[in-house]
C-alpha cells in the first residue's frame, strides 16, 4: 500500500500530520511516540515577540466537540528556533511551521525568520485564528486582505506557503481562489468555528474571553463540505482537517480531496491517535478498494472520469 | 515512554455526598510514586466527550491507585457508573507533585478543601513514612460530604470544617490556620482559589500550593493551563498547571 | 413560576415551540401529547406551489448531529392552509408560519396568504434554507437583498415578521441589523450550517444533493454565540435554536438573549421532548435563581447592570 | 395515543453472521398486530446519535416481540451489546404493513432478502393462521448468513438463495420466481431496492412490496423519507416509507 503523498516543500511518507496548536512543538507527544513515524509535524503558532495569550478558563467541552481560546500563546519566534526547532532537529519528520500575526509586517516577519531556518519545510499562514482580539481574524474573512497578506508572505518565504482557511464565512471558495491567485501553494483546512458556551451557574461565558473556536467531531460535516467545494475550485493541494477522530474520517477528507490530513483536538483524548491512524489506514484503504494514496484523492468528485477512463 | 493503558476498576464506591472513592490497577501503578501528581481519565463512549477528566491520585497501595471525585457533571458522573472490572482509558501519572524528597522529621499542615483533599492523602501517607509530623486540616461543605477522616487521624491531628458548621468547626479551613501549633514547618495545600489564596496569604512559613483549570491535552502541548508568575521578570512568565504543576511554591504563580 | 413570554404576534405561554421542518403541520405529534401544551407551533415551510423535494436520501447521521436536504418539500400554501391550519384550528397554540420562495414575488404571496389566515400568528421568513438550488440562500447571504425581501414581505403582511437567519456568513451581526432596519418584529436563529458527508463504499456524498443543512447538538456552540452577538446588537427579539436536547440547553439560549426557544433536530430523538422541557424548566430555573423567564433573557451580558440595579 | 416505551430486553443472541436476534417486551406489545410494521428504536448513549434506527418486526408472540438485526454500523454495533435486563428506548408500531385482513384460504408466496427477510416470519405466521398456503423464497449473501430457515419451513415450503452458492439455490431469489407454482395468487416481498423491482416486474400477479429509506423522524413529520407514485396524477404525487409505508402495492411508488 502507497502511503506516500507529495506536496510543495513536503514530500510525506504517509498522509497523517498533527494540526498546529494541537501538538505544541511535539516535544510532549515524543514522550508517547517516536515522531518520525508522522507524515509531518504542524508546529504551533508563532508570532514575532512571545504572547502569553488569554485568561483562563480557555477551554470548554460541548457536545462532540470543544472550545478554545488559547489566543495564540507561543515563546516568539526567536525562541521556538533557538529551543523548539532545535528540538525537532533529531527527527527526519518534514515541518510546517505555523505563522501569525496581527499586521502584515508581523506575518511577513515571522514568515521570513521561519521560512528561513533548515528545519521548516513550509509555512502555514494561519489567517484564521478566531481568538485574538486585534488582527488575524479580519484577513480570514476578506478575500482581498487574504490576498495581499499572501502575496507580501510569498515574497520572503524561501518554502512554500499553505494558507489555512476560516470556515467562518459565506464563501469559502472565493477565499481559496483568492489566496491560490496571489501565490499560495497549498491550503489548510479548516480552522475552528467561532462558538460559546455558557455557565449555568454564574450565567457568563465560560471562556474568559467569551467566544472560542469549535473544533473535533462536530465541526467535521462543515469541514469535509468546504474541502469538497474548494478542491473542485482550485488547483492547489489542500490539507483537510476539522474532527478527525479514525481511519474512516481520514479517508473521508481524502476522497473529499484533501490530499494530507490534520489530526487536531483527536490528540487530547488520544495522545497515540496519529500513529494509530498510520498503522490502520492501508488495510482501511484495501478494503475500500483503493492501492494508493493518491488514488484516493478527490475521489467522490472525480468517480465517474476514473471508471470511464477505466484505470 | 509515557504510556496510556486501559486500568480495571477494582472498586467504584459511594462514599459521601456525591463524592465516589475507585480504585484501579494497571501497568503503571509503580510509577505514580509522586504525591499531588493526577490521572488523565478519558470518559464516555466514542467521541461524546473529547477531553479527558483530570483526577488526583489519593493513594497507592499494593500496585492499586485511588481516585476520589465528586459528581459535578455528565464526566463524573459516567465515571460513577463503571462497574468491576470494567476497564477505564487513563494516562498518567502526569504533572509535577508535591517536592518531598529529603522532607523528614518537620511538622507538616496539609490543608484541603473539597476536591482538594484527595492528593493530600497520599501526601500525608508518604510524609509519615518519611518521619513526618502531620496535621490535617480538612474543609467539606456540609457533613454529609465529609470523606477520610479517619484515614487522616490515623496519619495525625485531623481538624474538620464545614461551611455549614453541620460537623466539625463552622467555617472556612483558613479560620483555624491561627490555631495551629507553632512548630509548623511547611504547608501543603490544595482546594478551590479563593482558599488558596488565602492560606498562602496567612501563612508566613514557606508552603506549596496544588491548583486547578480546565485541561485540554493535560500533557503540556496545549497552552490550555496556565497561569501567570508572580515574577513578571521570569523568563517565561507563565506555568502550564498540567506539566510544570499543579504544585507550585506558594507565591511562585498569580492566584 | 412565570414562564410567560410576550412577543411580537405572539403570546407564549411557556418559552418553547417546535423549530419549523422538524414538526410537520403537528399532526403527527398530537398523536404523542396534545399540541396546547406548546408555547407555539412552528409549522414548515410553505411555497406558494407544492414541492416534491430533494431525492433522497435526504438525511444522514454525523457525530452528535444530522444532515438533511429535504428541500422544501410542502403540499403549497393553498393545501397547507385548507388541511394543515384547518387541523391545527382544534388548537389554541399560537403559528408561527415559515414563508419560503424562489423568488421576491414568491415570498410575498405566500406570506400574503399566510399572514391573511386568521390562524397564523406570524410569519418566519426562511431565508436560509441551504438546500435548495435556485434562491433562498443568496437572501440569506447578502444583507441588502435580506433587507429588500423582508421591507416586500412587511408591506403585505398582516401579522409580525420573523426573519430566519443563516448561520453560513462570516457576519451574522451584519444580517441582523439588515433585516431588523427593514421592518424585521423579530429574528429566528439559527438555521442549519452547511455539510456533507461521505458514503466511504461508494466514495460519494451520502444525501443525493450532496450537500446538507447540519443540525443538532453539534451546532449549539455557534448558535449560542450568534444569539449572543445579535441579541445585543438589535432591539428585536430572537427566538434561539440550534441542537438544543435539554432543559439545560434552554435556558442557556435565554441566557444568551433569547427570548424564546425553538427545538428541531431532538425532535426526532425524543418526539415527546417539547412537554418535557417545559416541565423541567421551572424547576431548573428555580435552581439557577430566576423568578420568571423574562428575567433569564439576556443575562449572560446584563448581569452586571442587574446586579448593580440591585433588583 | 402513540407512545415510547423503554422496553426490557429478553434476549438479544448472534443467530447468524453479523445477525442478531433481540426479543424485547412492553408495554405496546399487544399493538403490534399488523405484520410488516417497524420499531423506531433510540441508539447510544444521550446525544451522541440523534437518529433512532427502524428495525421491522420480526414476530410478535406472548407479549414479547422480536426483531433481527445486522451489525451494519454504529447503531447497529450499539444495539448488539445491549444486555438482558436492560431496557431500550422504542417508539412503535409504526408505518402501515401489510395488507392481510380478510386474505385467507390462498397460495401466497414470501420473498425476501438479507435484512428484509425479519418482516416476513411475522406475516408468514399471521397468514398460515388465516388458513393460507406459504410459499418462501429467501434470499443472503452466504451460508453465514442464513437465518430463520426452519421457523420459515414450519410454515411451508421455504427456499433458500446465496449469492455465493454456498448453500441453497445459487443466485437471486428472483431466478427462482420461474419455477414456483402456478397457483400462486399474492406475493409479499421485501428487500433491497433491485431485488423488490426485479420481483415487481417479473410477477404479474398482484403484490405488495416493503421498502428502506434514511428516516429522519419515522413518523410522517420531516418529509426525509418520501418516494414518488407512479402515477403522475396522483393527488399528492409521494408517500412517506414510515408513515404511508414502508409496504406498499406494487406498481404504486417508483422504485
Ligand atoms: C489537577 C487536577 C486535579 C483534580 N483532582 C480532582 C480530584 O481528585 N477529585 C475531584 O473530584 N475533582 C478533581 N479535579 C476536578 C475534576 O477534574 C473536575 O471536577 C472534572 O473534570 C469535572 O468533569 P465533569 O465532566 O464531571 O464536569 P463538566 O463540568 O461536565 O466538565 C466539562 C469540562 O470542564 C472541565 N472541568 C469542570 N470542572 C473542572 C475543575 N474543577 N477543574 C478542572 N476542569 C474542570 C472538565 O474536565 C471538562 O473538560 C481536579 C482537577 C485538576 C485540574
Ligand atoms: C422500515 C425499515 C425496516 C428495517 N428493518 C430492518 C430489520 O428488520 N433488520 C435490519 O437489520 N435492518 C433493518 N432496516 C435497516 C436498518 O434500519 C439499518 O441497517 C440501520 O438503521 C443501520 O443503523 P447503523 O447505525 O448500524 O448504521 P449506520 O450506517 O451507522 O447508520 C447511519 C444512519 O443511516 C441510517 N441507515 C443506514 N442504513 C440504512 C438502511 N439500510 N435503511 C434505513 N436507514 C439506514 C441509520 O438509520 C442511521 O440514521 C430497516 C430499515 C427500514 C427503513
Ligand atoms: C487548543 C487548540 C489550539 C489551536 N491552535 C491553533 C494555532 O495556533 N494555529 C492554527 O492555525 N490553528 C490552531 N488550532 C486549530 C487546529 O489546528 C485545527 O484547525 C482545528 O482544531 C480543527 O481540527 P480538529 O477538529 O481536528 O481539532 C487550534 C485548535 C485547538 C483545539
Ligand atoms: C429535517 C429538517 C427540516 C428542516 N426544515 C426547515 C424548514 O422547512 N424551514 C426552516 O426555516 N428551517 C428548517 N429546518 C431548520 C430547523 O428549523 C432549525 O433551524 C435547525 O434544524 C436547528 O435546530 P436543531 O439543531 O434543534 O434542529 C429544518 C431542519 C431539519 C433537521
Ligand atoms: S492542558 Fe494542555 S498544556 Fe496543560
Ligand atoms: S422519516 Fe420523517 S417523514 Fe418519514
Amino acid at each position: 500500500m502507497d502511503l506516500r503523498v507529495s506536496l510543495p516543500g513536503l514530500e510525506l511518507k504517509n498522509p497523517i500530520l498533527p494540526a498546529s496548536g494541537c501538538f505544541g512543538f511535539g516535544r510532549e507527544f515524543s514522550e508517547f511516540y517516536d515522531l518520525n513515524e508522522l507524515g509531518a509535524i504542524t508546529i504551533k503558532a508563532a508570532t514575532s515577540e512571545g504572547r502569553f495569550g488569554n485568561p483562563t478558563p480557555r477551554v470548554a467541552e460541548t457536545s462532540g466537540g470543544m472550545l478554545n481560546a488559547i489566543g495564540l500563546q507561543n515563546p516568539g519566534v526567536k525562541r521556538i528556533m533557538e529551543e523548539e526547532l532545535k528540538f525537532l532537529e533529531q527527527y527526519e519528520t518534514p515541518i510546517l511551521a505555523n505563522v501569525a500575526g496581527s499586521t502584515e509586517e508581523e506575518y511577513v516577519e515571522v514568515a521570513r525568520e521561519l521560512g528561513a531556518h533548515h528545519r521548516v519545510n513550509a509555512l502555514e499562514l494561519n489567517i484564521s485564528c478566531p481568538n485574538v482580539k486585534e488582527g488575524g481574524i479580519q484577513f480570514g474573512t476578506d478575500p482581498s486582505l487574504a490576498a495581499s497578506l499572501t502575496r507580501a508572505v510569498k515574497s520572503v518565504s524561501e518554502v512554500p506557503v499553505y494558507v489555512k482557511l476560516s470556515p467562518n464565512t459565506g464563501d469559502i471558495v472565493e477565499m481559496a481562489k483568492a489566496v491560490e491567485g496571489a501565490g499560495a501553494d497549498g491550503l489548510s483546512m479548516i480552522n475552528t468555528l467561532v462558538g460559546m458556551k455558557l455557565d449555568l451557574g454564574t450565567g457568563r461565558p465560560i471562556l474568559a474571553n467569551g467566544t472560542g473556536g469549535l473544533s473535533g467531531p462536530s465541526i467535521k460535516p462543515v469541514a469535509i463540505r468546504m474541502v469538497y467545494q474548494v478542491s473542485q475550485a482550485v488547483s492547489i493541494p489542500i490539507i483537510g482537517m476539522g474532527g478527525v477522530t479514525c481511519v474512516e474520517d481520514v479517508l473521508e477528507f481524502l476522497l473529499a480531496g484533501a490530499s494530507a490530513v490534520a489530526v487536531g483536538t483527536a490528540n487530547f483524548q488520544n495522545p497515540l491517535i496519529c500513529p494509530e491512524l498510520i498503522e490502520q489506514l492501508p488495510e482501511l484503504m484495501d478494503r475500500c478498494g483503493y492501492g494508493s494514496v493518491q488514488a484516493c484523492i478527490g475521489r467522490s468528485f472525480k468517480h465517474e472520469e476514473t471508471s470511464l477512463s477505466g484505470t | 515512554m509515557l504510556k496510556k493503558d486501559d486500568m480495571h476498576v477494582l472498586q467504584n464506591k459511594w462514599i459521601a455526598s456525591n463524592t465516589f472513592e475507585m480504585k484501579l490497577t494497571g501497568r503503571f501503578v509503580n510509577s505514580m510514586k509522586q504525591p499531588g501528581q493526577f490521572l488523565h481519565i478519558k470518559v464516555g463512549d466514542g467521541t461524546s466527550h473529547v477531553l479527558r477528566r483530570p483526577l488526583s491520585i489519593a493513594n497507592v497501595d499494593h500496585h492499586i491507585v485511588t481516585v476520589i471525585y465528586k459528581i459535578v457533571g455528565k464526566g463524573t458522573k459516567w465515571l460513577s457508573e463503571r462497574k468491576i472490572g470494567e476497564t477505564v482509558d487513563v494516562i498518567g501519572p502526569r504533572g509535577t507533585g508535591f517536592p518531598i524528597e529529603g522532607v523528614r522529621n518537620e511538622h507538616i499542615v496539609l490543608i484541603g478543601g473539597g476536591v482538594g483533599v484527595p492528593p493530600l492523602y497520599y501526601l500525608g501517607r508518604k510524609l509519615v513514612q518519611q518521619s513526618n509530623t502531620v496535621t490535617s486540616v480538612l474543609g467539606f461543605q456540609g457533613k454529609d460530604g465529609v470523606f477520610y477522616e479517619d484515614a487522616f487521624r490515623e496519619l495525625g491531628e485531623t481538624l474538620i470544617t464545614t461551611d455549614d458548621g453541620s460537623y466539625g468547626y463552622k467555617g472556612r479551613v483558613t479560620d483555624l490556620i491561627g490555631v495551629l501549633n507553632q512548630d509548623v514547618t511547611q504547608y501543603f495545600s490544595c482546594g478551590p482559589k479563593p482558599m488558596l489564596k488565602g492560606v498562602s496569604e496567612t501563612f508566613t512559613i514557606p508552603g506549596f500550593i496544588s491548583l486547578e483549570e480546565r485541561m485540554g491535552c493535560g500533557v503540556g502541548a496545549c497552552f490550555a493551563c496556565v497561569c501567570e508568575t508572580s515574577d513578571p521578570e521570569d523568563s517565561k512568565g507563565y506555568r502550564k498547571i498540567c506539566q510544570d504543576g499543579p504544585v507550585f511554591p506558594a507565591g511562585e504563580v498569580v492566584l
